[in-house]
């Protein structure tokens, strides 16, 4: 991890308050693995956001993050241009345990798409192959439908039934069940629905918790791992651990 | 050539710049930016007595130029860190402060003649202002018999300089700071955080599991300042000023105010280079207002 | 429909925002802008019993999303207010709030008896918690006996709903709220500003030629919010919250932790349409969030 | 005065840390007159920034300011371009009295040059002969000569003696004592020379202070006018003053 200077090289709209902005850095587009984040400075504000790395391109030397309008700070970088340049601390945290399944599912919830994107990508190109359960608001919240698709069976679902199926994540497990080992990101609820549900597999799970370092240095992102007051750290010993591993 | 150096009980120091306690843990992650020898000293994460495991997330919120935080002393506590974190922070030229925290006299007591059998901690800072516990911390920061009597009290119990970490929710700081500096104190180090609060407007409710947490960051400077200027006139201990601090300027405002020596918090969230960048800083801003040492700087801010 | 009301004792208020004393000087200047009318009330500056000329200048200065200032309860007398700056806000269609200032009790009856005599002001807020002066103001607001007999004389002196305005530079404010509530008080105003100080660099001496100032601002907001909270627990009078609010979720929070209607200061300086514009946001803001009426929002926030 | 908003049609650095902007705004080109000042909202400032207007173009419709970078919020104004929007109270405070005389001296120190440039262009129309003593500190600070002389008779000094004469604007009062009314606008030692070397004539000078409101509401920026506590706003009563009527 290091304390880089990332130049914006897009900026796109791609649904309803949710920006795509690629960024182009040679540290960190060479050194990222799926799940990891950057921790990004955001002019006038105290915290950096940390934000997953949903894609990365080792030969364009780019890194590509998805990021929802939530409050001002993610409303302030949705207002950079290309060109600009973003100071982010990167690539954070441990990143997704890779290993060559045959087939892997894999659950995103909303704004915790992204990460499976880089992680879904990733495990095609090793031969896996992929399926994918992407859950939404709503039509208009939808995107990177045609990329997951892209790397295999995908099932969308919004929660009022606009776009695919009506419900939850959760109401689409049943349809696979044929894979090795599954990788989520989303919502608590949704992690503890799917960590419930699929008991019986092996899973990890990507967190989100409020930041102040970013670095494993504050103490300000634990999680619990016992009921003994055992803890980990998101930033650092996460965001993914074993669906086991933690309590949510 | 301008000196940068400070001679403080216990802390002979290469620049007044030291990292402040909580905001740095033990200094492990921000080695992996920069070589941890470039620091005047090293103040590390409270210390209690034994393991704490702090308090529900979320632990911190941002605020307008500052953020709350109640991260609840998590630590392993003194032994663990005795054991595996000192040794580590040892081996940099620097020079190490331990941040001393407990519910009752006597944990503190404990934590600081646990340290005292190790060479490698060169101070104390004793923690008596933590906002975010329920027993301990801030009622010993806020009565002036109660932080006089847990001052004494360590001070017997170890032979290191302590220097007394004053909470700034007060009413009258210049009666807390010489409470202490009367029970042997032998620094002061001001300020720890102001108590705050944010409500989280979708939930309707405090946005911390704690509910309150404690301010930090450039929006509390001024309070800092304040406090500094009022009770150096005061007392005749060296005082680590903070609160706020985040380029080498900040550093000056400190220095004139009265601080001795200055510790960065918050702004290693934004910056983990900001030590070392601050320290290369420094001579320039003393130049160009005229000082050609630290010490020179020191309290020259106080009018009349 | 959203209902905006609010009735407090002697304001019956069609919305809950005001500008904060001392910030909106009797309400000529902003009068250009806009239509004073619109306000919920206007809280007018510091009254002491005959003129005040205030401190030297420089009276404010910047601070990092907040500001410093000394003014010193400069103003023309109570007199000379209800003659000259209370009949042309009486006016317009709001409440009227008097800022009652003095030095001593004696002068602080005095004002209150003299605003009692005109049937244009409806309330007095009880200034008992300016740092901008050396004899009253903050010796009143940080020691509970005096905040109780100020405010109990202050009382027997005119027939006015009395909101004793707070000082958050105490250890313990829930103290000094239920000392001026046992001592009469109608309502509570929290709160007033911090105090602080800079350092100007170039001349080497507070930038303020009070020295100290108030902290306003946004940088002072969670310490605001978190006051008024734990009062709000202890306390059945209502209060008026302010401190850093600038904008219509500001003033949701505020309501959230506890405030009954909010006062809006330093922010006027930099859009003088504030008031006026968050009123007309606040609706739409209370809806969001599932309030139908400002009524609604008091308190929510506020758990176990 | 009102708040209005007002857009940036060119910036430019016309000596050291000096920048010139011209901004512009139907109703502030067409109302403001000599003396008054733009009180300026900076981005990530709590305060707005006082600064004189140095010209108006009423066929334009534009307003021109020169600012010295002297802290952060003139650093961060001096960062803005040409098509930015700033937020601006005007035309406050009340400007120089004007009236047709023979002949008038400006006296302007510094950064206190700009406003005498709209007043000497103004009573240059109306007939009135300009003489203009300008100071700077050093060359690279002077700017706005020729402008000055397009208008009259113009002397330059500097402190350092690098351009023009050697010295303070007082030492070359001596050169000019032909005129029937002086303006002045500078640093206060230098207003305090003035005043005192020019008592026997009618003058008019223009204060600063750190402001509040701006707009007399806050009692911020006070200057006593006697010595038994009489005072006037430096914002709404000023800036400009008869040389007698404020204790400098
Ligand atoms: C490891 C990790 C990866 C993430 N990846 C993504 C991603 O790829 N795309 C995306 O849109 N979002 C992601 N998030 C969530 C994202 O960090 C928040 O949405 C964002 O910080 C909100 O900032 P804001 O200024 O808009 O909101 P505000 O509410 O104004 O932020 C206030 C403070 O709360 C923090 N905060 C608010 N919500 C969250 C949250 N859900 N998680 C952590 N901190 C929060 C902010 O960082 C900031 O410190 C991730 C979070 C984590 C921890
Ligand atoms: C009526 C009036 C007209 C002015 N006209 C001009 C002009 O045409 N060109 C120009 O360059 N400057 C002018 N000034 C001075 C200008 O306002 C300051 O240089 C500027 O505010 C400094 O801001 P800063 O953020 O760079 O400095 P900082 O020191 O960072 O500012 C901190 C605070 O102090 C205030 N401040 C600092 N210096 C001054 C000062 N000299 N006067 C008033 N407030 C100050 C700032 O406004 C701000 O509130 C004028 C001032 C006044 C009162
Ligand atoms: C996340 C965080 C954790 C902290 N933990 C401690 C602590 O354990 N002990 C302590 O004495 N102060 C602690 N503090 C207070 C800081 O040491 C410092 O006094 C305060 O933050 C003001 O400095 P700043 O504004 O530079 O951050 C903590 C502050 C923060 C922000
Ligand atoms: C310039 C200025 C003058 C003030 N004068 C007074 C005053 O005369 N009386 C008073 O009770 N409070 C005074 N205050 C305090 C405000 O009324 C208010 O309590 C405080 O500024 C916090 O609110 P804010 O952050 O919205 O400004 C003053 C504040 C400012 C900034
Ligand atoms: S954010 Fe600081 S330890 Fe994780
Ligand atoms: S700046 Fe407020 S009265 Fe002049």
């Amino acid at each position: 991890m290091k304390n880089e200077k990332m130049q914006i090289m897009s900026v796109n709209s791609v649904a309803l308050d949710t920006i795509e902005m690629v960024l182009k850095n040679s540290y960190i587009s060479q050194t990222a693995v799926p799940g990891q984040f950057l921790h990004v400075g955001v002019d006038g504000h105290t915290l950096r956001r940390p934000i997953s790395i949903a894609d990365v391109n080792k030969q364009e030397e780019s890194v590509t993050i998805l990021f929802k309008i939530i409050g001002s700070g993610t409303r302030h970088l949705s207002s950079y241009q290309a060109g600009m340049i973003l100071n982010v601390l990167g690539p954070n945290g441990n990143g997704f345990p890779i290993q060559d399944d045959a087939t892997v599912l894999l659950i995103g919830g909303g704004i915790g798409v992204p990460p499976l994107y880089n992680l879904g990508k990733t495990l095609a190109e090793r031969g896996t192959k992929i399926i994918s359960i992407l859950g939404f608001q709503t039509a208009d919240s939808v995107f990177y439908e045609q990329k997951f698709r892209n790397l295999g069976e995908t099932y969308i679902v919004t929660n009022d039934g606009t776009y695919g199926y009506e419900g939850y994540v959760t109401d689409v497990l049943e349809l696979t069940d044929d894979f090795d080992r599954y990788y989520s990101c989303g919502p608590v609820p949704m992690l503890e629905a799917i960590t419930a549900a699929l008991k019986h597999k092996q899973g990890f799970i990507s967190l989100e918790e409020r930041m102040g370092c970013g670095v494993g240095a504050c103490f300000a992102c634990v999680i619990p791992t016992d009921t003994q007051g055992g803890y980990k750290k998101i930033c650092k010993d996460g965001p993914v651990f074993s669906a086991q591993e933690v309590m949510l | 050539m301008t000196n940068l150096a400070v001679n403080l009980p216990g802390l002979q120091l290469k620049n007044p710049v030291m990292p402040a306690s909580g905001c740095f843990g033990f200094g492990r992650e921000y080695s992996e930016f920069y070589d941890l020898g470039k620091l005047g000293a090293v103040i590390m994460k409270a210390a209690t007595g034994s393991e704490r495991f702090g308090n529900h997330v979320p632990r911190v919120a941002e605020t307008s130029s500052g953020m709350l935080n109640a991260i609840g002393l998590q630590n392993p506590g003194v032994e663990k860190i005795i054991e595996t974190e000192v040794p580590f922070l040892a081996d940099y030229d620097t020079k190490l402060i331990a941040n001393v925290a407990g519910s009752t006299i006597e944990e503190y007591e404990l934590v600081a003649k646990t340290f005292n059998q190790t060479n490698q901690v060169h101070a104390l800072e004793l923690n008596i202002s933590c906002p975010n516990v329920k027993e301990g911390g801030s009622q010993f920061g806020t009565d002036p018999f109660m932080a006089a009597k847990v001052t004494e009290r360590v001070k017997q119990a170890n032979n290191l300089p302590v220097y007394v970490k004053l909470s700034p929710n007060v009413s009258d700081i210049i009666t807390m700071a010489k409470a202490v500096e009367a029970a042997g104190a032998d620094g002061l180090s001001m300020i720890n955080t102001l108590a705050g609060m944010q409500i989280h407007l979708p939930s309707k409710r405090p946005l911390l599991a704690n509910k309150t947490g404690g301010l930090s960051g450039p929006a509390v400077k001024p309070i800092a300042i304040r406090m500094i200027y009022e009770v150096k006139q005061h007392v005749s201990i060296p005082i680590i000023g903070m609160g706020g601090i985040s380029n080498a300027e900040d550093v000056l405002e400190f220095l004139l105010a009265g601080a001795n020596a200055v510790a960065v918090g918050t702004a290693n969230f934004q910056n983990p280079f900001i030590c070392p960048e601050i320290i290369d800083e420094l001579p320039g801003v003393l130049n160009k207002y005229g000082f050609g040492s630290v010490q020179d700087a020191v309290g020259k801010g106080i009018v009349e």
